[in-house]
């Protein structure tokens, strides 16, 4: 086992860090409206052949693996980049090349990696519990082609994406489908998410739409695994500068006339939100490793964001905690970390029901095999 | 040792909920039940129904319209007002400032403000943080110099809670710059938020929303007949006022409604028909935040009272040091049954994520502020190791 | 509602004090051997009346209350008292008061007050899940008369009892049966407990029974209310001493050339455990206010019982690592006390088994009413 | 980045399953993995046998018995070795004494001890902690004045752990009381316990056990030879020796072992027949334990061999920190899997309590020690807080 970088992914981590740092100091004017993240950005990011970083060459990727990807989403955590890349080419992007025809991918993915085309999956429905299953919308089958009825919601990016990967029911089954994002029979409702983003209502009536191939609820947990392994990146990353800001805070802001990393009480706490980080970090690199040599993995992207879970709230809370008063301003960055770690890490179930996850036949498993 | 409540505050309890759940507005007990941000105007009107029923101001002298309650009675009072849904009368005015000047004013302060602070046709704001003090509140830079009648302010403060809708503001301001212990030498001063001078500028949170301002003060004038009580004394008075706060700090009534709202939440069926709170890791939660409540409300029962001679009892730390952690732990666990409809926080009423579970996440980021504000989490930590420990 | 003792009551506080005190320094040689308490403490307390308190007086008993009941228990757990006034008087006592017939509360429980004998419940059996039903003991109606077969373990006091409350099996009912402990067909074997004390395997092969009145499982889940009640307030005094002796220690060991109470970290720690106390001690004795007035209510002693094992845990893990070194001898008394805790919290369900009886049906009930 | 093992190392590991699970006496690595006591000789026999297959001191100079092993080598012995049930060779001889003699000894000294540390025919002790100094060690008192060829030493060390068993002790004693800084003046000496004027006490445990004692020193008179390195640079030695005790700090194998027995237990039929493991509450428990180790020793593979120059790597301090808790959180569920049946602590084979469950609270309450002893939680917290993150 090797946790470190090679040079060439050294390298990609200091031109995403570059690119995207170049706009950081935008995020506020970016994300005050739609789409709320940089068109001009994307277009960099596009250049610089992320948009397709894991994809074939045969449709103009770059064939990395999770490794890569976990690094560029460790960098738009750490910033807090808003454009959607995890979304989009981890999301969308993987999820029709790993279960579209070639047909789709030919179509779909030069499109995504050129980022003139912006897909996102629609899974998301209002009280549903986590999991592949869909419940809101339903396919029809007529003419030899498909429609969906029915509502998704909330979408994240539905309202600037222009295509959909749309789950449905399809008899007891759920199946994927692609859906043209204007077509007729869909319409869309965008607010914001209270992490500085967007989401959307999305209506699908009598909206055209065609298979994934014949992708149904594998397809989706396996793309729920590699979208769960690159938010643990990202989590990862917003949790290293909330540590490092905290840090930073304790060593100058003064109090009683002294500055407050005099007082024990308090940088023992920065000492355990540290020691949570970096066991956090093993195992988001962990996961990202086990995911880029033996592929998705359900029960690792559970043990990932079970452990990313709790420590998102310790470190989150912490760091708002120990900057007092600023720390519950919009001015300050620190919150806006612990809006999206808090979101983050509700969006593909929460921790707990991710221990439970672990917990289910947890009876009948031995010791951890780390090493083998 | 006794359980059962006496005939007389049994039959208190039953005048008080009978008055809460029938003379406050539905619609406002209603928005309060579901998380919702009150307006100005119904802030008002509750409190002016609280104030003709006799019920805004408890804890005042009997001649300003107070009750004369055992501590009992006003927990009594607080708990069936805020399970009800009914906002508690502004903190600045009938808890802070009301009996500062109730015990420390003038006469004339008394006439002049007393009745209209009960009623709220003054809203009160509070002048005391600082930028550079943070929880260090003696440190205070804000000066007033005398001027013939008037003190003259210029300085900074912060955190001023509802401030944008404040008419009036109590402050402390360094009046002898030259004490020698930064206790001393400060006063409290009453003035008006339109006097010239005064700017605000309301701090955006990180739920997007704003109830906390700076304050600026660039030569304002303010007559001397508004400095309460003796010059130099305003520490003692604030020392009051914060014991004073600490009546309810805990604020047990109002998490234990918002426990009960979310475990409501947790009860609807999901779209598989499933229950959250049919989960045990789930329902433990819940019952676990419920005992812990039970057991803190027990706490402020048992030590109310005990705050004499306007000093707080530090047993008041424990409440708010444990009451600020539970209503934070019940907003986490609202967030968790919310689940992934906390993208929603935007969404209007056509969605179908209901706005309990969209609000879920901003309300639990706007909570991190119960354990800072009114003497962080630390303070309450180091005011009972020190005073109550002797450590 | 009021918290506070009348002068009957603190005066029984001061005289328990007095009487427990005077022996308190002989514990590690009383504890080292059987039966691990004070027969001369033991004649005293009967001396005082305290082993008939909450009897009627036609019993010789005092006729008084859990709250009485539980300021000697609080006693008891401030200087770890090992007498067994708990499992004798509130155990088996109390539950004879109940539900023995006439006869035998007339034969039993003047014995128990004038402390010549010794009765207690004997109905655990090992890897029995927590609860009143009996699985290991089984009667045996004949001639008449019962007997008895099974195995009782670990029986707290059972080596030295000389009157047994069993539980065991009639048919699918759990029934109560009074047994001469010294009779034939009780064999018994002691052995140490981890909180200094002895209890017994008790096997009983064909041993005489007779039925304790018509008691069952209704009449054992009130003695269980009884008994954790009293262990609540045991288990209070004894965190109470524990944060004491931590603060005590902070105060006056020295590490580095200064006191350990000039360290944040740690004060905070001892403010954190204070805390708790504090809360502990609100529900232990609300706990015991509701039993003397509204007689038992199992889910009063849940949520008594769930609160204590947090607070339990808390307070003696904290109490030892504050200690240091010293903290896990056996030279001092912190070591002790949280053995004892650490042994009362599982001793009539766990934390967790407690934390599930007040989450079992929490969907149906509104808010607590605390005052009525 | 690579996650699988090199064909190398896969190798290694398979070499070292067989060897542990077939060479060491079965008897020894069952009572390991019942959490029960090991007899000394047991202790002997186990090292001699890993010694004889040339596992016993992998971390040492190759030409003492060193294997030369990478970082994630000595992580695979150690942790197959743990997950066996295998006792680690003694940490006193393999991690402590034996690489700083064979680092700073003399040839003669290196020649006189090592085979015999490697091989446990000398069993050493620590003498570093005094009862006033606590986790100050560098205040220790224990003086060792020169007298012609010997060094006479007075004092008193304490928390000695198996120095009932001990024949010869390293130990750190003041050669120089007037050096400017406590940590300057002290020396690094080795003598047998058998020397006149060493009196060993050992200290009983909250648990009933003896592991650690007090061990005085009344004029011990110790050959000058037995002094390593250069006098007065013991503070160096023992900064080196603690350095490496932090090899496999985190005891992430046999803490994975106690938690896979403790769910072998929760795992059987209680009375009536249900498993406490299919609570859903407690297989949450081993949920979290299990991926929290996973983390832990993740995170120890990680940072393994960036300890150099005999520095330990701050890090590692997360591995104690983090380590202890979990072992401490593995035996807290173990005493509640036992429940009721705590109390069988002193059953014996007769009893149908079985022995796990009445061995759990005295294994809970010795554990305690475990955040306490070679440097407690706060120390490592004060060590990551001031040498990682310089606050």
């Amino acid at each position: 086992m090797d946790f470190t970088y090679d040079k060439e992914q050294t390298a990609l981590r200091d031109a995403v860090r570059g690119i995207l740092g170049e706009s950081a100091g935008n995020r506020e004017k970016i994300t005050s409206s739609e789409p709320g993240w940089d068109r001009e950005v994307w277009g960099g990011l596009a250049e610089m052949g992320l948009l397709g970083l894991p994809f074939d060459e045969t449709y103009d990727g770059a064939g990395a693996t999770a490794t890569e990807v976990g690094i560029v989403a460790q960098e738009i955590g750490r910033i807090l980049a808003p454009e959607p890349f995890i979304d989009v080419v981890v999301g969308a992007g993987e999820l029709i090349a790993d279960a579209g025809t070639d047909e789709q991918k030919q179509d779909l993915l030069p499109k995504i990696a050129s980022g003139e085309l912006i897909a996102v999956i629609a899974h998301n429905e209002a009280r549903a519990p986590h999991g592949t299953v869909a419940y809101g919308v339903t396919a029809t089958s007529a003419d030899g082609g498909w429609t969906l009825d029915g509502v998704k919601e909330p979408v994240r990016h539905g309202g600037v994406a222009d295509v959909l990967i749309v789950s449905a029911k399809d008899g007891d089954a759920t199946r994927l489908f692609v859906v043209d994002a204007t077509a007729d029979g869909v319409t869309r409702t965008t607010y914001a998410t209270p992490d500085d983003g967007y989401a959307a209502r999305i209506v699908f009536a009598g909206a055209a739409a065609t298979p994934l191939g014949d992708a149904g609820e594998a397809a989706l947990a396996a793309a729920f695994t590699r979208l769960q392994t690159a938010y643990g990146a990202e989590a990862l990353g917003a949790m290293e500068v909330s540590v490092e800001t905290t840090v930073g805070y304790l060593k100058t802001r003064k109090q009683f006339g002294v500055t407050l990393s005099k007082f024990q009480a308090l940088t023992f706490r920065a000492a355990d939100m540290y020691t949570s980080l970096e066991l956090a970090r093993s195992i988001s690199l962990w996961a990202t490793m086990a995911l880029a040599e033996n592929g998705p993995d359900a029960l690792v992207a559970s043990r990932l964001q079970a452990e990313i879970g709790r420590t998102a709230r310790h470190i989150s809370q912490e760091s708002i905690q120990l900057h007092g008063g600023i720390g519950v301003t919009a001015e300050y960055s620190i919150g806006h970390y612990a809006a999206r770690l808090t979101v983050l890490e509700r969006t593909l179930g929460t921790e707990a029901y991710h221990v439970a996850q672990v917990a289910d036949g947890i009876a009948d498993r031995g010791i951890v095999e780390l090493l083998h | 040792m006794r359980l059962a409540l006496s005939a007389e505050d049994a039959q208190l309890q039953q005048e008080l909920r009978e008055f809460f759940t029938t003379k406050v507005p539905q619609e406002i007990r209603d928005t309060v039940r579901s998380g919702g941000e009150l307006t100005k105007e119904q802030i008002i009107e509750a409190q002016r129904v609280l104030n003709a029923g006799g019920y805004a101001v408890p804890n005042w002298p009997v001649e300003w319209g107070g009750k004369g309650w055992t501590p009992q009675q006003r927990h009594i009072w607080l708990d069936e007002m805020q399970t009800a849904g009914v906002p508690a009368p502004l903190a600045f005015n009938a808890s802070m400032v009301g009996p500062v000047i109730a015990t420390f004013g003038s006469q004339e302060q008394k006439e002049r403000f007393l009745p209209a602070t009960a009623n709220l046709d003054i809203w009160w704001c509070q002048g005391f943080s600082e930028p550079d003090a943070g929880s260090d509140l003696a440190s205070l830079r804000t000066t007033a110099v005398r001027d013939g009648d008037e003190w003259v302010v210029n300085g900074q403060k912060t955190w001023t809670t509802l401030g944008q809708y404040a008419d009036w503001i109590f402050c402390l301001v360094r009046t002898n710059p030259d004490a020698p212990k930064k206790q001393q030498g400060i006063s409290f001063l009453l003035f008006e938020m339109t006097t010239p001078g005064v700017t605000v500028r309301p701090i955006k949170l990180i739920d997007g929303g704003y109830e906390v301002n700076e304050v600026f003060f660039d030569n304002v004038r303010v007559p001397a007949d508004q400095l309460v009580g003796e010059e130099n004394r305003g520490w003692d008075y604030a020392k009051f006022l914060l014991g004073n706060e600490r009546d309810g700090i805990g604020a047990t009534g109002s998490t234990k409604l918002r426990l009960q709202v979310v475990k409501e939440h947790a009860s609807l069926p999901l779209a598989d028909g499933s229950r959250l709170i049919d989960d045990p890791a789930i329902a433990a939660r819940f019952a676990s935040l419920e005992n812990q409540l039970l057991a803190l409300e027990l706490t402020a029962l048992r030590v109310a009272g005990s705050s004499k001679d306007g000093k707080p009892d530090p047993v008041s730390s424990i409440l708010k040091l444990r009451g600020s952690v539970l209503i934070q732990e019940v907003s986490e666990l609202a967030v968790d049954v919310a689940g992934g409809d906390v993208l929603a926080g935007g969404a209007g009423d056509d969605s179908d994520v209901p706005s309990w579970a969209g609000d879920s996440v901003p309300t639990y980021l706007n909570l991190r502020k119960v354990s800072i504000f009114g003497g962080s989490n630390e303070i309450q930590r180091t005011i009972i190791a020190g005073t109550i420990l002797g450590l």
